[in-house]
């Protein structure tokens, strides 16, 4: 339970080894773990599956894609529909040297919420009758048709908050929320940015976003402003 | 019908279409605004109607896009910085998908690629361009209890986006309820689409002219007031 | 969207009708929304659904039973172990005049969920194997079983939150939380009891713990303290 | 091997067998007590263990009973009230059960009626009483990665509580870990169930009468320590 604090997201990454998949919390420029991802950039970890809400120009997720560490993403926003430049991503996309799996935001959020709440799946009708129900389960229930989305984990969660306290509690400011809450509680390994690191008991219990059980490893670092352009 | 060499008619432009869609708007509705144009329609509506504007991202009740002050923790679902009207709250993305595919949403007003005569929306794939770009688009297309598309009427080849079926990968069946376009808005019902509005200076001929699928011209159709 | 204030809880209830069902906020005296349960008393509509964590000896919901009010209970505390006191609801319940569905609390909040977020249902591990899953559909998936839970919702939610503000949104204290925020999302009609009621933007937006939009009916009231004994 | 007209040994009080439930749980877990007996646990904890005791209504980081100072929404799920340590946090029970089914609960101490040799276990439901209050108990039976079973080793009536397989009906199959009685620690694993300690005064052999069930005794079996 007990979490630990790193002097830098380097070493907070340092041992997260090749082939793993990593939960991505932010969404575009907010709640973004900026600094985790260029740290995974530099210790250089390889084959990487990423699951995030957006990988794209400008992000700094697009930027593992240099030295092609990812090669496989699950993401909501991937290819843009105007070609007129391409992200690092897209390209290794083209090339067939990273696969995209392209999933609806808000089912998403509920494959990994079932990821972590120990549920098996849950059932949608987002997705029925398009290509995002091919090859899956749908079940007739009362007349209604539904289909049934199976849980999403991930290996190792890199997170965003504005501070923690020494118990591992997690504060967000604004709409830093979005993934982060969710992947917390969904990956074996949690490891939160934030932006300052106070004492138990700071945090006032009603305003707690991620509960410190669910938060392994911690690092103070200033945030880097993000500004998409998709 | 369509004449590949021809050009439709000069109509709105991308603010008026935002500015015809912000009039579908009921007053103290909740509406999500999908990325591009329909970002657009935040700008055209009346504090004193009392609209909250959602963002899958998170927020319910942002006013606008502000270009000033960039905080990069309060944005909406384009990215773009947002301000914030009194009484406004944030959530988790399972609480905001929560809120879209449970019904609270009175309205989204999305982009279009194509959408079809039964009210199929294809907005997300681009076969030419493949992978995609999904977002909270399918949900939107489910979960909003009134479906408005803002698009351009016809590609930029000329091709009807208003189409019999689409031939785009779909979004979600028959989830439309009214398309507003540079030329006309329409209707989306059980009984086909139907010519409520056009453009000033485009007859309802060179609507249906420019659209791929049967309409219907009722006998009185009013132009739009902007 | 618009909310509106009543005068009284008796008010706020007066014109729910006869038979519907009834999703009721709290937890034994946390967050219970006490006031409105003694108004739908003394209104006095009867062959009501009642769902609930709780009805026992000491809950004001278990006074409902007085008159014969409520016909079916859904809830996951109803008859004790020990039966030294019988409360109102045992023994209409033991006289064949309320029916009990009695669900695991997980199981019952994610089923509440799942109506209040779009969904046709859930997969859980909890009750497989036991009576709880007697009658109901379970799945083979990658060679693990689950019991396929179905969504649950009300046609009135009756709620407690420390305070409002003239959005809507709703505020809690401590433990006051529990099932009120997510009934709030599975109820056609949702009335909230309150201790205060401010201006919008008088709770700052990262303390909502009921988006406005989910709300239909405030009242303010002194709060009724409960002391349960089971 | 049960006489009914015979009384079991005298054995631990329920505050002991809370004391030693306590000593089960590891420094620094997350534990969940279940009501009755269980919530004594919470009273022989030391503050320096840093054990974090959730409640499934909504608290994770609560210290101990607080019966002074009534705060009617500051309870645990017993109803009680209850201090908070410095890192509290409260959700709702929607998250509450993410947690505890998600695995993320190390530890749950719950009563029960009765416990079989393969592990199932049965505590929400008396044949004699019908209707049930189950609670979090299935939940927390499913989720809670190491099940405690504190209970009175046989029934008033002199019923062993450890049978061959349970004739109550289940609150999950295979899912107790430790049964803590006023008699005896017992291991439940795949092999069976196997006696660790036996408390002041009472010998493996009286464990093994008063046990329903087949009880492995290993060659040297620990005298608790309390």
């Amino acid at each position: 339970m007990s979490v630990e604090v790193f002097d830098s997201p380097a070493a907070a990454v340092a041992d997260i080894p090749d082939g793993v998949t990593i939960l991505v919390g932010g969404f575009v420029s907010a709640g973004t773990p900026s600094n985790l991802i260029l740290a995974l950039k530099q210790t250089g970890q390889s084959g990487l599956t990423a699951v995030a809400n957006n990988i794209g120009l400008g992000d700094l997720l697009d930027e593992l894609c240099e030295d092609r560490q990812l090669t496989r993403v699950i993401a909501t926003f991937a290819i843009r529909a105007s070609g007129t430049r391409s992200s690092r991503f897209e390209e290794l996309y083209r090339a067939g040297e990273a696969e995209l799996e392209l999933v609806p935001q808000g089912t998403l959020i509920e494959r990994l919420r079932a990821g972590g709440a120990g549920l098996g799946g849950v059932l949608t009708k987002t997705g029925l009758g398009t290509m995002m129900a091919e090859g899956k389960q749908t079940l007739e229930l009362d007349g209604e048709r539904w289909l049934l989305e199976r849980p999403l984990r991930g290996d190792v969660a890199l997170l965003k908050a504005w501070r923690a306290d020494r118990q591992g509690n997690l504060q967000y400011r604004l709409a830093g929320l979005n993934f982060n809450p969710v992947m917390a509680t969904a990956a074996d390994l949690v490891i939160a940015e934030v932006e300052e690191i106070v004492e138990a008991g700071v945090i006032p219990p009603d305003q707690v976003g991620t509960p410190g059980v669910y938060v392994d490893r911690l690092v103070r670092c200033a945030p880097i402003p993000v500004r998409w352009d998709g | 019908m369509i004449m590949p060499d021809a050009r439709p008619p000069n109509g709105l432009s991308r603010e008026l279409i935002a500015l015809r869609a912000a009039r579908e708007l009921e007053p103290g509705s909740v509406v999500n605004l999908g990325i591009g144009l329909p970002t657009l329609v935040a700008g055209f509506v009346e504090p004193a109607d009392g609209i909250l504007f959602q963002a899958e991202n998170g927020i319910l009740g942002y006013s606008g896009i502000s270009e000033s002050d960039f905080d990069s923790d309060l944005i909406n679902a384009g990215g773009q910085p947002v301000d914030l009207v009194a009484g406004a709250s944030f959530f988790d993305t399972a609480d905001s998908f929560a809120m879209i595919r449970g019904g609270h949403i009175d309205a989204a007003v999305l982009g279009g690629l194509q959408v079809s005569a039964a009210g199929d929306l294809a907005n997300w794939y681009v076969p030419a361009r493949g992978g995609g770009s999904v977002g909270g688009a399918m949900d939107l297309a489910v979960g909003a209890r009134k479906l408005i598309i803002a698009m351009a009427h016809v590609t930029r080849d000329g091709e009807p986006r208003i189409v019999e079926v689409c031939d785009y990968p779909l979004t979600a069946e028959r989830c439309v309820d009214v398309i507003i376009t540079d030329l006309a808005v329409i209707d989306v019902s059980a009984s086909g689409l139907s010519l409520r509005e056009t453009a000033p200076g485009v007859s309802p001929q060179e609507v249906a002219r420019w659209t791929g699928a049967p309409l219907i011209i009722p006998p009185v159709v009013a132009e739009m007031s902007l």
